[in-house]
């Protein structure tokens, strides 16, 4: 197991690095690190680790501000659920689906480490950090503790992203279900043609942080949901769509700020050493990117709606988000400003666009996580051709040929695998409430209890 | 003049709404209430403690009309807000002395409207 | 006073680094570490700091959100104060009186240091990680100041516990008062029993960052707390429980996820280094146990309550983090889901039969500050029994009946000791809110105000 | 460009180690870092960069606490867009005006370093922080990238006080356009005098990490914005001041608590390395002066209103920490105890002292930022008066005089400009909501939508 | 028919409740209001500025009765709102010309119930 | 004795106040309500989707006196309330059977104020 570490997520070093041929530290990284600066990185690692595990309650009170009162505890339950299901399924199988070692079964396609992480017999000291310099697990950059950690917080995100788009009318059962398969199996076995070092690593795709990995692959099946699960009751009138408001902008805001602060670790973190020079330049790109999305959709808002809408602007900084996650490493300062205003302004076009198409979705998450996913990685192709990441035998050219290779390919797995196992469990459990249950709200309906006790509300939608 | 008083659903105010509008009852008056009435309550489970909820959230209207308009007024809200489940709520019919336009000081049938 | 930094917490290290043998940075900090050794721990423990910090702000929506909207501000205020007098007491005596290096007068259990921190003249250089390599001072972990920071920080917290508990009836004063005495008295007198090199220190009771020197401590008083002040009015009805349900769902959930967040410093933190390894491990057990606690709430909601209640769901989250903090070092990856489990499961129980005895605690602080605290301490000697911790002089052998006599000492004295304030209290200046008051809400009657102005809510209970 | 490196901020050293010689740590730097230092300290500037990033969240939460259920989407919104704005002019202009190197124009009063920040060919391979060992840029502290994200999320800050003065009645559109202007041209101008290396920093102007630069600055266009626009409808009736509630104290208290831990950011960072001496010095004297904030208002509060006003004993907490921003590096921990209690105690009597003057200022920004900034920074020189701040050609004496200067010189500049551009603002455009729209709310007038859909809430002011 | 309007403190609405439901009337809509009598308002202050809250909160019931209910609901209401304090409230009865229930369209007595 | 309804601006609430208790009325209840009237409605537009809201927030007042208090009380509340703009409000006048106070049962006249 431990020539594990030498197939995690290949280090992208910024463009600039290469350039200017800075490669002190990437070599040492090779050989091994200090114990210094494998504690630096370490700790850099786990800081990251919480901003993402933060970006849980993010989600959480976005899908609550967007939707409304009497939904409320329904969906904090189950992204309370998803964060526990995704890390515990992580640790039976998830993390040794995604990460194979040379435990490839289907070419570079699909491979398994064997269930269970951690037992003592299988960790061993250099894993865990423990022992004397040089140290060589992940570069120097982690122990096997913190990789499992950062790792396990991602996992949980994708089935985050359903969550929000399914809100309102899921019941909870099929939906725990759903996702406890999707982020089991489903997640953790495309990661792995990427960050498990598969088919598509080899290939050349990029996807930095996972504009891709992550955040489309929530994406589809969040539209596979909505799909197959339809509209909310009064949604689509006649043809007609009519808006059905969020309760509360400011959980709405909590939770956008929640998730930019979260990024810094989602895409800081994903340079998987505290690499100063690394780290830093991710993070400017990352925050320009959301400042950019919230100016490019708050000007197009500002025109296509007559008046700014903040559940608009809001989105638009997730857009932003979003979209630089792919490429945080290799485009320049001025290309992550330029996504971030093209994220942002897509995403009010796009989110009018899909309710023309009478997809319900209430959050918005299939506009930003899948429409802004896709885009985010077609962008590195654009604004980082040619760009060469790594050296020595890793190293690959960045080409806008393989973006769209691996675009698809997650297409072509993920929005059937949403279908089939949405489909399955519809078949079977059903997957929608009883449309009594959806007037009077899923949180009396699911729960038997009120998520505002005592505040007096119109709930006539 | 006349003052209906009706406790719908909340989830009929809109059917409601469009039906009185096509019988020209345009001016109407909405709050929340809470009614305990022929339909059961149901049950929630707060920390282990079991309560039957029996104050279901409801929407009261209140439309003060001309007399030849009470009829039209009961059939509207009656169409919009059947679904022939218990629950559905209850129309109140009672006299109505006076009726004053604040802006203009109109009064009676004048003002109603 | 520089003796000091050598009676401070034992770094426990993990059961599986004592395995391999893995102790080259467990020695090279007795002998001091070099200065970016020194940098590194001394950043990761104000990381920590800042995230047991944020756990107030956890506490203080946990609490508004499991009380009604017409106590809240306060709540706010007794949180909110409660921070403050908790660091200004540590200033003043509370540190000195946890941590008395030499400065024992009663045998290993009562000890002073002097009042006050931070003159210029008791804080030498060495202390303040002033000079050059090796640093010694706290093993070469940090600095003089992040020591009272990051302690001051836990020191607030058992207050804060015994706050949720006695909510919505108890007045302001009396309760600030409480506070000042258990914060800057009772918690670190008894805390020095252990991490102040006192007498359970030297008998090898293990609780790694406090499930029973902060949370039991806590809940011991809140459960004084509770039965001195009887229940709240509505409460009980011909001996029958009514629920009075808490005002704001996500209030609560944010509390929730914030406290989660917090205690990766809380526990992380309590290694007293970065050490990657020990470090990480512990962090890995305790995302394990805080997840496995919903899950375990989760199911036995289900269960027991027919649907899952949210409320329990998020306590159980808490009682597997209470649970884990005694063992988070010394426990295997699966004995964390276990007691994880265990703790959620618990917790859900431990709510139904505290409110049958007619205990009434709106938030759950006994049940998941002293019954998951009990347990967390006694699970150590049963999962992680014969485990040898530390090296040298300093080393101790787990075992269960050890754990049991720690938790004993500690009800010995804490929860007499609440009785006590709270009953001189009683009988003086009295400590619960008249009956018009109660009803009117402590909010109006405490403060003249209002939480949430405007807004319409029955405040028929 | 590498020279503006050593114009930085000079790195103040904690009077403590001054006094001890510890300087080994100091002649470090100077002389460049290690690898693994490097990455520690740019590791700390890191985090610190998220923490002051959070505090805009604590802002927005804050300001719309404070104010009215039906104007919390405008203010939302507002502090959204000022992050973008300020750190999108920050990239365009702001940090090369704040920061202008050799490229002064009149004295060391205005200086430019040019347009946009990152282009490949402007940042080198030192500053970016790729390279070999001795790292230099920045005294070794960070790499160009954390500079500007760092200083970049600062610059935001002093924009958003101005948004929670003028709050409820200005309009958004000019409003933006007054951030933009304030940020990109005066924020950065003024702030060169001191920071970048200008006159004031010559003549031994101390402001640590922003009473005066920051927080003062924000502070005299919030007063210019709340002159020029009057108070909001039925504040004054008949020359008497009507209370016009927040909403929300639960958002207050969320974000007070935000800002407290951004603080560790915001202070913390400002020592400009990871240095363990200094910075956890300064966290803690930051953390005491929030605490004997708390406790200054409430006692004030208390004697003063008769009850402790939760939203005082907040404001009380702010005004700790703004108090002791300027000094948190030089003044004794005794001394940041005393600055707590009189600026938080200051706090509550100037709330009520500017709403006698008629100055409406909805959430007490004038008083936090401006009157406890002016307080913080004159008291440096009263608490630390004489205290030599620095070595070598660098290091000046801390004395009253060059501190009132200094407010004096930031007075006068700062409070007519915020005059000017409204000025021009009202007498163009207009700046404030029409009459109807404000009783409406703005939340309807500028955004067509509301902030809590469905809820009840009485807007009968 | 009478409809019956009682102000009520609103923790009294649950034995008030109780009272109904002892003289068999099961049927009634809850409101929040907002009132203003005989009681004393209290004192709030909010950031220095004193004011005097004279509209208190009261919840106000609705009850449709035929004639001879009124005096055992007026009695019922007495019953559970009472505590001898100023506040307690005050009932108001109303002529009541016409009831329907929704669900069925009955109109008159048997809708009442 | 009669009961008086009127629907008002929210913003009208504390000058309608002050008009009542120039002329000594000084009991009155108040509840939120949303209105649909002449006033024309306004444009909400929600992530694309636009809406006219025309439901407006008002303020409901029931106010119980005896006759000779009725024209006082309506000029009172115009005074207070009158803008001169549409959704001014209107007032409503019924007939009021009976009024008890709740804490000493007495009745009619006397009651009501
Ligand atoms: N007699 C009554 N007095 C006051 N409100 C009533 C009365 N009867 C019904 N309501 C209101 O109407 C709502 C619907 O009543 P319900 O009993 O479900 O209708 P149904 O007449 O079909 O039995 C109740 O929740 C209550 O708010
Ligand atoms: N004349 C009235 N008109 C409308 N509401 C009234 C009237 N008198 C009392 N109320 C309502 O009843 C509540 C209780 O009134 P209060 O004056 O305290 O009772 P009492 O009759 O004992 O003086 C008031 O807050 C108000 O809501
Ligand atoms: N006939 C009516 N029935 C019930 N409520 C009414 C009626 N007419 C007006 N209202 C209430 O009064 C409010 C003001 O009405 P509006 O039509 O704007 O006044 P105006 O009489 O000046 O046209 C409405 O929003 C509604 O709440």
């Amino acid at each position: 197991m431990i020539g594990k570490s030498l197939q995690k997520r290949v280090l992208p070093l910024v463009a600039l690095m290469v350039l200017l041929g800075g490669t002190a530290m990437a070599q040492e990284e090779a050989a091994g690190v200090s114990a210094e600066m494998f504690a630096v990185n370490n700790t850099w690692m786990m800081v990251s680790t919480f901003l993402v595990f933060i970006m849980h309650l993010g989600f959480a009170t976005v899908e609550s501000g967007l939707t409304r009162a009497k939904n409320t505890v329904n969906i904090l339950c189950k992204n309370t659920a998803i964060v526990a299901i995704g890390l515990l399924t992580y640790v039976l199988m998830g993390f040794n689906l995604m990460y194979p070692g040379d435990g490839w079964i289907i070419g570079k396609v699909l491979g398994f480490a064997g269930f269970s992480i951690g037992l003592a017999e299988g960790v061993d000291a250099t894993m865990a950090g423990v022992g004397a310099a040089p140290f060589t697990y992940g570069g120097g950059g982690y122990t096997y503790w913190t990789d499992f950690l950062f790792q396990g917080m991602f996992a949980a995100t994708a089935a985050t992203i359903v969550s929000g788009a399914v809100a309102e009318r899921i019941k909870l059962g099929p939906f725990l279900i759903f996702s406890t398969i999707y982020v089991a199996l489903v997640y953790p076995a495309v990661g792995s043609w990427k960050w498990g070092g598969g088919w598509l690593a080899e290939r050349g795709f990029h996807d930095f942080a996972g504009s891709t990995l992550v955040h489309s692959v929530g994406g589809w099946a969040a539209l596979a949901g909505i799909i197959l699960l339809g509209p909310r009751l009064g949604k689509y009138v006649n043809g007609k769509s009519r808006p059905i408001m969020g309760h509360s902008m400011p959980l709405l805001a909590i939770g956008v700020f929640l998730l930019w602060l979260g990024w810094f670790g989602f895409n800081g973190g994903s340079v998987l050493s505290a690499d100063p020079s690394a780290v830093s330049f991710v993070l400017t790109t990352t925050s320009l990117a959301a400042a950019a999305g919230i100016i490019g959709a708050m000007v197009t808002s500002w025109i296509v709606q007559k008046k700014p809408d903040l559940t608009m602007v809001l989105n638009g900084c997730l857009a932003g988000l979003v979209g630089i996650t792919a490429g945080a490493d290799v485009v320049s300062i001025h290309s992550s400003v330029l996504i971030g205003l093209i994220c942002g302004a897509v995403a009010v076009l796009s989110v009018i666009m899909l309710d023309r198409l009478h997809l319900d979705d209430p959050v918005g998450a299939t506009t930003v996580h899948l429409v802004c996913g896709i885009l985010g990685t077609l962008f590195v192709g654009v604004f980082a051709n040619g760009v060469v990441v790594g050296s020595g035998a890793d190293a690959y050219t960045i080409s806008f040929g393989t973006q769209l290779i691996g675009v698809l390919s997650y297409a072509a797995v993920c929005f059937p695998a949403g279908l089939l196992i949405f489909g399955l469990l519809k078949l079977t459990v059903g997957i929608r409430v009883s449309e009594e249950e959806e007037l009077k709200g899923l949180d009396i309906g699911e729960h038997g209890m009120e998520a505002y006790s005592g505040f007096q509300f119109f709930s006539n939608m | 003049m006349k003052l209906i008083i009706a406790y719908i659903q909340p989830e009929r105010l809109t059917p409601v709404k469009q039906a009185l509008y096509e019988k020209e009852v345009y001016k109407l008056s909405v709050t929340n209430a809470m009614g305990c009435g022929q339909q059961r309550g149901y049950h929630e489970s707060y920390r282990g403690v079991d309560v039957e909820v029996n104050l279901l959230k409801k929407v009261r209207l209140e439309i003060a009309v001309n007399a030849d308009y009470v009829e039209p007024t009961i059939d509207a809200i009656i169409k919009g807000a059947r679904t022939g489940n218990i629950g559905d709520g209850k129309i109140l019919v009672m006299d109505l002395g006076e009726c004053v336009r604040i802006r203009t000081g109109e009064r009676g049938h004048d003002a109603i409207g």
